[in-house]
């Protein structure tokens, strides 16, 4: 023990008084995130740790693996290692709050990424409301369905929930019946859980169907289960073009790739799109320039409105979905 | 003594191997071997970051190796820290948020509009926190009474508590956070006591960037639950019965040593201690969270307490130990930061060195069985 | 030359510790060998070379005149050579066929052949006169069928040379009787056979020749017939059996520390009732499997009776050890290793153990460490226990004997009423059982009593005050020290086969 | 009476799986008729296969009273590999099964010269390489999900007289493991090792040999498990089969596994991952609040370890030894 002791004070002594300082046009910017588990993730944190390093940037990736306490400590070692700024994606916004209070306390300048704080009035924060887009992309289902149906029939709804731990989840289910309950009396509703699994989701959803024989409208928390959805529907008939007799109404969330193309076919209706790019770009613009103006602390609130991809508005909003774009780039 | 053990290359080996501070030996080998590869290893302040990241895990991990000292597992102390961070935080959040909280079953029973129904005092926050002890104990006996009376396997039954409580943790609060955490429950978590300016001494303003925090809350906390856990196993009859019983049970029941109760205590002791580090998890993050110490986190613990050298075969147990290898552990997942892998390549790091701690165990039982 | 198998300078040492030196010694094919020797003479040393677990230091082996260098216990049983442990070797959760064929089924198609193994199977333990299907599972055969499952299993592999180590320990008497007549079948078929055993009247009356180890080398050998009982035990022990104990110093009283009365338990015992005296050594004896160490568990609290109840000093016992204990009761397993150490601690915690309560101080009853050394430090002077620095020496360190020093310390840390020593001297050299006795004596003398159980009828001879004889689960006599005398207490414990 | 008594228990406890197995298909059988339909009970079938087949493995490694952490990675990294074998080299669905099961193969002889050689207890061995073999695939993938040849899920929702295929291969490997288990020296010889691994030695098994194969069996069926599996779904994501050990092993222990070694068997394995299947697949059919389905199950598994250890004690309690008659 009394080694040990020595040991650290020696090194006190010979490092105290030396703080590194970068210069902020080539800076240090700690990128955390809480997990890379589905396209959403991926495709952000490569436009964020590209971006930043054809600008010449250093860029210090963390990932937390969905544990908000391990994300704490791995930006208290970012903010140790003297990073000029940080980027964060919060496990979820009251995690978010602390961290943000860490790195200001620390004056190092910060901007939480994709997931809002609980309280949004400190550091850069760039947000989606998971409720509101998953509302909007439910909206247009509920309605064309409601239109095709008889006025007196019940229709069957199904939602595959995510993991029931992560608040983005908890998010899109909130808008999802959010929309529903405006035609309460017209939906009969079954919860699918998925616990962000394909496997899981496959299993559950394929028993929902077998007690449900008839869908008419289905909304999946996360589009990366498409795949999922289509080996359960396609062998009953379900996965059709609109037009074609049996066509599931569905609506996803994220705005991916694989939706995109499911939506072109037409066998996917609508998906709630957060715009990746936008946030990403947000996020490094405004936490560069806080680090050139050599401000430790910057407040600012960027709104990613996110909208929903329709049948309805392909034509025009296209290419304002990140999974668009990557289609059309491939 | 076999002859074997005379030659100077193997009392060296034998002096280090079976030396209680081998594994503080490889921590500050490690820090010396990367020290001048990664410059800010040894900065105030990423210190001061490696010893509050230690604080906690200490504490869980102190709880950790009674079990293992008894040849026991927990891996419910993982579920026990989620179900007591909702607890305690619903008990005493100074104001409930209805729009996330108001389907939850606890909303208008246990937290309403004006925070948690102890809200408001310290003797609250007093309150809630032995609240949260005594779930703690409660799940520590159902776990120690299925293992201990039902003869069931302890990596079983604790599984299946882990997935139970903590299902009903993220049920508490329908996957809510519960924050606006009282002030002082706060600082339980992260208050400092003694804080270090390193710098020039007519700086006229000192920026808060280069003051560090060494002595804090949950410095005070974890030391003195590794004290006292340090004193109950090395040095007070339970101890000696826990060793016992994690040594040879059959020979601790023949020898009176009421081998029931002590495995229930050690139970018990777990997820205390996984509940006190709960609340150091809780207030440090501000907030009441359902889906702390899920994932890998267990792994840690467990692997933190093996690499110190507390053995998963019972009867070798030292909390020194565990402290070296939190210490080692809290230095490796440091040092993985510092080196700046890429994200894809941390599990592996990982997997390897939970291997190479297992080789050196293998190496270092192969070695004291030689050398005794 | 007619030698099965033979030994030429065989020798194994432990860590420079010999277990058997120089041994030179041959069998004839078709015979009969007694191999006899006292607990550690090197008996299992040896078979464990012929079986292939342990590796010779020097010397050689040779089977039917060739060089014989097992390596694997398959090595040995695909030479020829069978062994019939004193632990049973089967898997019980496997059937009768299968632990005849599990290193080598025949196959049919890959699989195995279950009709021709249930077959030959069937057959063999024809043989053996064995009425069990071969379909039955291990574990539901009493221990005198497994035995004879495992000689199946013997008889299966072709053996010439079958091993038999203390095969009559757990037997019935008649079961022992059908042993017998199974190993004379085997004779018939030209088989050879080593037959290690306690019971010298068995090896005297089944073997051709005799070889008598100890301290493992030959000390003696030749023909059966040249033996008598008494040239064995001189043999085995290398002097007359006078000073080989201490001279009993106290004679005992006649109040009653711990009585036992009418202790049923089904299956194990029966109207047992058993008193122990102040400064009384009261010797148990019996077979293997008369119930004698069932017994002193069952008053020791680890095993329940549904009968009978149990006293120590006029007040009944109750509860499971940790009472007993308090009550002023101490057990000396049979088993030291897996019941009377923690092999991997230190000397001085093991001497601790059973009285650590009373090392606590209160209030948050902190080990009281100088006290406990001080106190395990003068019980090791006390026994002469021969170890180095006991605080950091691991009991597994010590030889046999110092060990069983450490186990009976312990319990003297305890300083309590009743002793039950279940087999206290086994695996513990001649010197150290010296040390034993005298050890034993003392605790009688200072007003302790204790209940001694042993299969060495020589060692309760010399040291008991008083003989009681069980047999199957029962009492069958008890035997004052001056009407000592072997022929009658083997009689009773041999008392169905008489009868 | 009371060995009539004993009688009703012994069969209770020997059956305790197949009791309580009835118990929940009669409870949900009146909560939703429709939870009997064939159809139904197909599906159940079905998604069992994916545990079940990973579960079949695991039982050999109970049976030597061992346990093997990194099935769930296994089923990640395997079919990985079997995807490059498709996407990359262009084989057909057969070739890609081949080079998941060997990759399989492959990981667990590794787990299997940590155990066996280098004497690394069991639960760390694969502990360790739980992470080794994930983040393998991770680093190979960049956490991207991999998307399969369509001619992949064509096989996976493909089946034989309208049986599904999942079934059908499940269906086999239990039949292959059961006549392996039970009908060949090496499976009878694993149980010896689980009963007595000293013995077994004694005997002159040769043990490492065995427990060697038991870890690579394991790990060769929870890659078919893995592959089959992503054949449904046609696209690997990169949290696939994490945590799936838990559910595997559970499965198996349900079935009558015990992790003390000596006791299971590959049928037990199959009715373990179908009940539990059923007890998930029915609290969806009786539209069960999602919170509270992780504790029903919870309890249920609960239930059957309670009985596990309750006959663990009943079977040592007979071997005890009797010296008398009764």
């Amino acid at each position: 023990m009394r080694s040990l002791t020595s040991t650290v004070t020696a090194s006190l002594i010979a490092l105290g008084g030396i703080v590194a300082g970068t210069s902020a046009n080539a800076a240090t910017i700690c990128f955390a995130f809480q997990d890379l588990e589905t396209e959403f993730w991926v495709a952000g944190h490569k436009a964020i740790t590209t971006t930043l390093a054809d600008q010449g940037h250093t860029v210090l990736e963390r990932n937390a693996n969905e544990d908000a306490n391990k994300q704490l400590e791995q930006i208290k070692d970012c903010i140790a290692q003297g990073v000029d700024g940080i980027i964060v994606i919060p496990q979820d916004g009251e995690s978010a709050v602390t961290i943000v209070k860490e790195a200001q306390s620390a004056d190092v300048p910060i901007a939480v990424f994709n997931r809002p704080p609980t309280d949004t009035s400190k550091g850069i924060v760039v947000v989606a409301d998971n409720k509101t887009i998953a509302e909007q992309a439910v909206d247009y289902i509920v309605e064309e369905a409601l239109a095709k149906a008889p006025a007196d029939k019940t229709l069957n709804a199904i939602i595959i929930v995510g993991d029931l731990g992560d608040p983005n989840a908890v998010g899109r289910k909130d808008g999802f019946y959010a929309a529903i309950d405006k035609h309460k009396d017209r939906f009969n509703v079954v919860e699918v859980a998925s616990k962000w699994d394909a496997a899981t989701a496959l299993a559950n959803l394929e028993a929902a169907v077998t007690a449900n024989p008839e869908v008419d409208l289905l909304f999946t928390s996360s589009d990366f289960l498409f795949p999922t959805i289509r080996s359960v529907f396609e062998p009953r008939g379900l996965w059709k073009k609109p037009g074609e007799d049996g066509h599931v109404m569905m609506a996803g969330l994220d705005g991916d790739k694989t939706a995109c193309q499911l939506i072109k076919d037409g066998y996917v209706d609508a998906t709630g799109v957060q715009d990746l790019y936008f946030e990403a770009d947000a996020s490094l613009k405004a936490i560069l320039a806080a680090i050139d103006g050599g401000e430790a602390q910057p407040n600012e609130v960027v709104q990613d409105p996110g909208f929903a991809l329709t049948q309805a508005n392909l034509g025009t909003d296209e290419m304002k979905m990140w999974g668009c774009v990557l289609l059309a780039g491939k | 003594m076999p002859s074997a053990a005379s030659s100077p290359s193997r009392k060296w080996a034998s002096r280090l191997f079976l030396s209680d501070y081998f594994v503080l030996y490889l921590s500050l080998a490690y820090v010396a071997i990367l020290a001048p590869f990664l410059p800010t290893l040894l900065n105030p302040a990423n210190i001061s970051n490696v010893l509050s990241n230690l604080w906690p895990l200490l504490v869980v991990a102190t709880g950790q190796t009674f079990i293992l000292a008894t040849a026991g597992i927990d891996l419910s102390q993982g579920a026990v820290i989620a179900v007591t961070s909702v607890i305690g935080a619903m008990l005493i959040a100074v104001t409930g948020n209805a729009a996330v909280l108001s389907n939850a079953p606890i909303w208008g029973v246990f937290i309403g509009e004006q925070g948690g129904i102890l809200a408001g005092s310290i003797g609250g926050i007093a309150v809630a926190i032995a609240i949260m002890m005594l779930v703690a104990i409660l799940i520590g006996l159902l776990n120690g009474v299925s293992v201990a009376v039902f003869g069931m396997p302890a990596f079983m039954v604790t599984l299946v508590t882990m997935i139970v409580i903590g299902a009903v943790a993220i049920y508490l609060s329908l996957s809510e956070n519960i924050s606006n955490l009282p002030d002082a429950f706060v600082t339980l978590g992260k208050g400092d006591l003694v804080s270090v300016y390193f710098g020039a001494q007519d700086e006229s303003k000192i920026p808060r960037k280069i003051i560090y925090s060494f002595v804090t809350y949950p410095m005070v906390i974890a030391v003195a639950v590794a004290v006292a856990a340090h004193y109950l196993l090395n040095r007070t009859v339970f101890g000696r019965q826990v060793v016992a019983v994690g040594s040879n049970k059959r020979n601790a029941e023949v020898s009176g040593i009421p081998v029931r109760r002590v495995i229930v205590a050690v139970f018990v002791i777990s997820a205390v201690c996984a509940a006190i580090g709960s609340i150091l998890y809780s207030a440090r993050l501000e907030a009441g969270r359902p889906t702390l110490g899920a994932g890998t986190f267990l792994l840690d613990v467990i692997g933190a307490t093996v690499i110190g050298g507390t053995s998963l075969f019972g009867g070798k147990a030292k909390i020194i130990w565990t402290f070296f290898g939190v210490l080692f552990f809290v230095l490796l997942s440091n040092t993985l930061n510092l080196m700046n892998l890429s994200a894809f390549q941390v599990d592996m790091v990982k997997g390897a060195v939970i291997l190479a701690a297992a080789l050196l165990d293998v190496l270092r039982t192969r070695l004291t069985r030689e050398l005794t | 030359m007619g030698d099965l198998l033979a030994f030429e300078g065989l020798s194994k040492s432990w860590f420079g510790v010999p277990a058997v030196s120089d041994l030179t010694l041959a069998m004839r094919e078709n015979s009969l060998l007694g191999v006899i020797g006292q607990n550690g003479a090197g008996k299992s040393t040896l078979m464990n070379m012929i079986g292939g677990i342990v590796e010779p230091t020097s010397g050689r082996m040779r089977w039917k005149g060739a060089d014989y260098e097992p390596k694997s216990a398959a090595d040995a049983s695909e030479a020829g050579i069978a062994f019939i442990h004193q632990e049973l070797n089967l898997f019980t959760n496997l059937t009768v066929a299968e632990n005849l064929y599990i290193d080598g089924f025949p196959r049919k198609f890959g699989m195995i052949d279950w009709a021709t193994i249930n077959e030959r199977t069937r057959h063999i333990l024809g043989r053996l006169a064995l009425d069990v299907e071969p379909s039955v599972n291990v574990g539901h055969l009493s221990p005198g069928e497994r035995q004879l499952v495992e000689i199946a299993r013997a008889l299966h592999n072709e053996a010439e040379l079958v091993i038999f180590d203390e095969p009559t320990t757990s037997l019935t008497p008649r079961e022992t009787e059908r042993l017998f007549e199974t190993i004379a079948t085997l004779r018939g078929e030209g088989r050879s056979i080593v037959y290690i055993s306690h019971i010298l009247s068995d090896v005297k009356k089944l073997s051709d020749d005799v070889a008598v180890l100890r301290d493992g080398k030959l000390v003696d050998q030749g023909p059966a017939s040249d033996f008598s009982i008494a040239r064995m035990i001189r043999s085995m022990i290398g002097r007359d059996l006078g000073g080989q104990f201490p001279e009993r110093s106290n004679t005992p009283t006649t109040s009653a520390i711990l009585s036992a009365r009418s202790l049923s338990q089904p299956g194990v015992l029966q109207d047992v009732s058993i008193a122990v005296n102040r400064g009384e050594i009261l010797g148990l004896f019996g077979l293997m499997g008369a119930g004698r160490s069932e017994l002193a568990r069952v008053i020791f609290g680890l095993d329940p009776h549904e009968t009978g109840e149990i006293e120590i000093d006029g007040k009944p016992l109750a509860g499971g050890p940790r009472e007993r204990i308090a009550a002023g009761l101490a057990f000396v397993t049979e088993d030291r290793r897996a019941e009377g150490l923690m092999l991997e601690a230190p000397i001085a915690e093991n001497l601790a153990l059973v009285s650590i309560d009373r090392f606590g101080k209160k209030p948050f009853m902190l080990v009281d460490r100088e006290r406990v050394a001080e106190e395990t430090e003068a019980m090791k002077d006390n026994l002469s226990i021969k170890a180095g620095n006991i605080a950091r020496q691991p009991a597994k360190a010590l030889s046999g004997g110092n060990q069983q020093k450490v186990v009976i310390g312990k319990w003297q840390m305890q300083s309590p009423k009743l002793f039950i020593l279940d087999e206290p001297t086994r695996g513990v050299d001649v010197g150290a059982k010296y040390e034993i006795y005298t050890l034993i004596d003392r605790i009688a003398a200072t007003g302790g009593g204790i209940l001694m159980i042993s299969s060495e009828l020589e060692e309760l001879l010399g040291m008991a005050d008083r003989i009681v004889v069980m047999n199957r689960g029962e009492v069958v006599g008890e035997v004052g020290r001056d009407e000592f005398d072997r022929e009658t207490i083997l009689s009773m414990a041999f008392r169905e086969v008489i009868a | 009476m009371t060995r009539s008594m004993d009688k009703i228990s012994d069969f209770v406890f020997r059956n305790a799986t197949y009791l309580i197995f009835a118990g929940v298909l009669i409870y949900y059988g009146i909560q939703a008729p429709s939870f009997l339909t064939p159809e139904s009970l197909v599906n159940i079938v079905k998604q069992a296969s994916f545990t079940g087949i990973a579960a079949v493995g695991m039982t050999f490694v109970l049976l030597t009273a061992g346990i093997d952490l990194s099935v769930g990675s296994v089923m990640f990294l395997a079919p990985l590999m079997a995807g490059y074998v498709m996407r990359d080299l262009g084989m057909p669905v057969p070739v890609a099964v081949v080079a998941a099961v060997l990759t399989g193969v492959v990981l667990g002889s590794i787990n299997a010269i940590l155990i066996v050689r280098l004497r690394v207890i069991p639960f760390i061995t694969t502990l360790a390489t739980l992470f080794l073999f994930r983040g393998f695939g991770t680093w190979l993938t960049s956490s991207q999900q991999f998307d399969f040849p369509d001619e992949i899920r064509a096989f996976g929702l493909s089946g034989v007289f309208g049986i599904p295929t999942p079934i059908i291969v499940f269906t086999a490997v239990a039949l292959v493991a059961h006549l392996v288990l039970a009908h060949t020296e090496f499976g009878r010889q694993v149980y010896a090792f689980g009963n007595s691994p000293e013995g077994a030695r004694k005997a002159g098994l040769k043990v490492g040999w065995i427990q060697a194969r038991v870890y690579i069996i394991c790990s060769a069926c929870a890659a078919l498990s893995g592959f089959m599996l992503i054949a449904q779904i046609g696209r690997l994501d990169a949290a696939f089969g994490e945590g799936a050990e838990f559910d595997v092993i559970a499965a198996a222990v349900l079935g009558g596994a015990s992790l003390f070694g000596g006791i299971g068997s590959a049928f037990g394995a199959v009715i373990g991952a179908t009940l539990i299947q059923t007890v998930k697949l029915g609290l969806v059919f009786t539209g069960v609040n999602l919170y509270l389905q992780p504790i029903i199950q919870g309890v249920i598994i609960f239930i059957a370890v309670l009985v596990d250890g309750m006959r663990e004690k009943q079977v040592l309690a007979k071997m005890k030894r009797t010296i008398r008659p009764l």
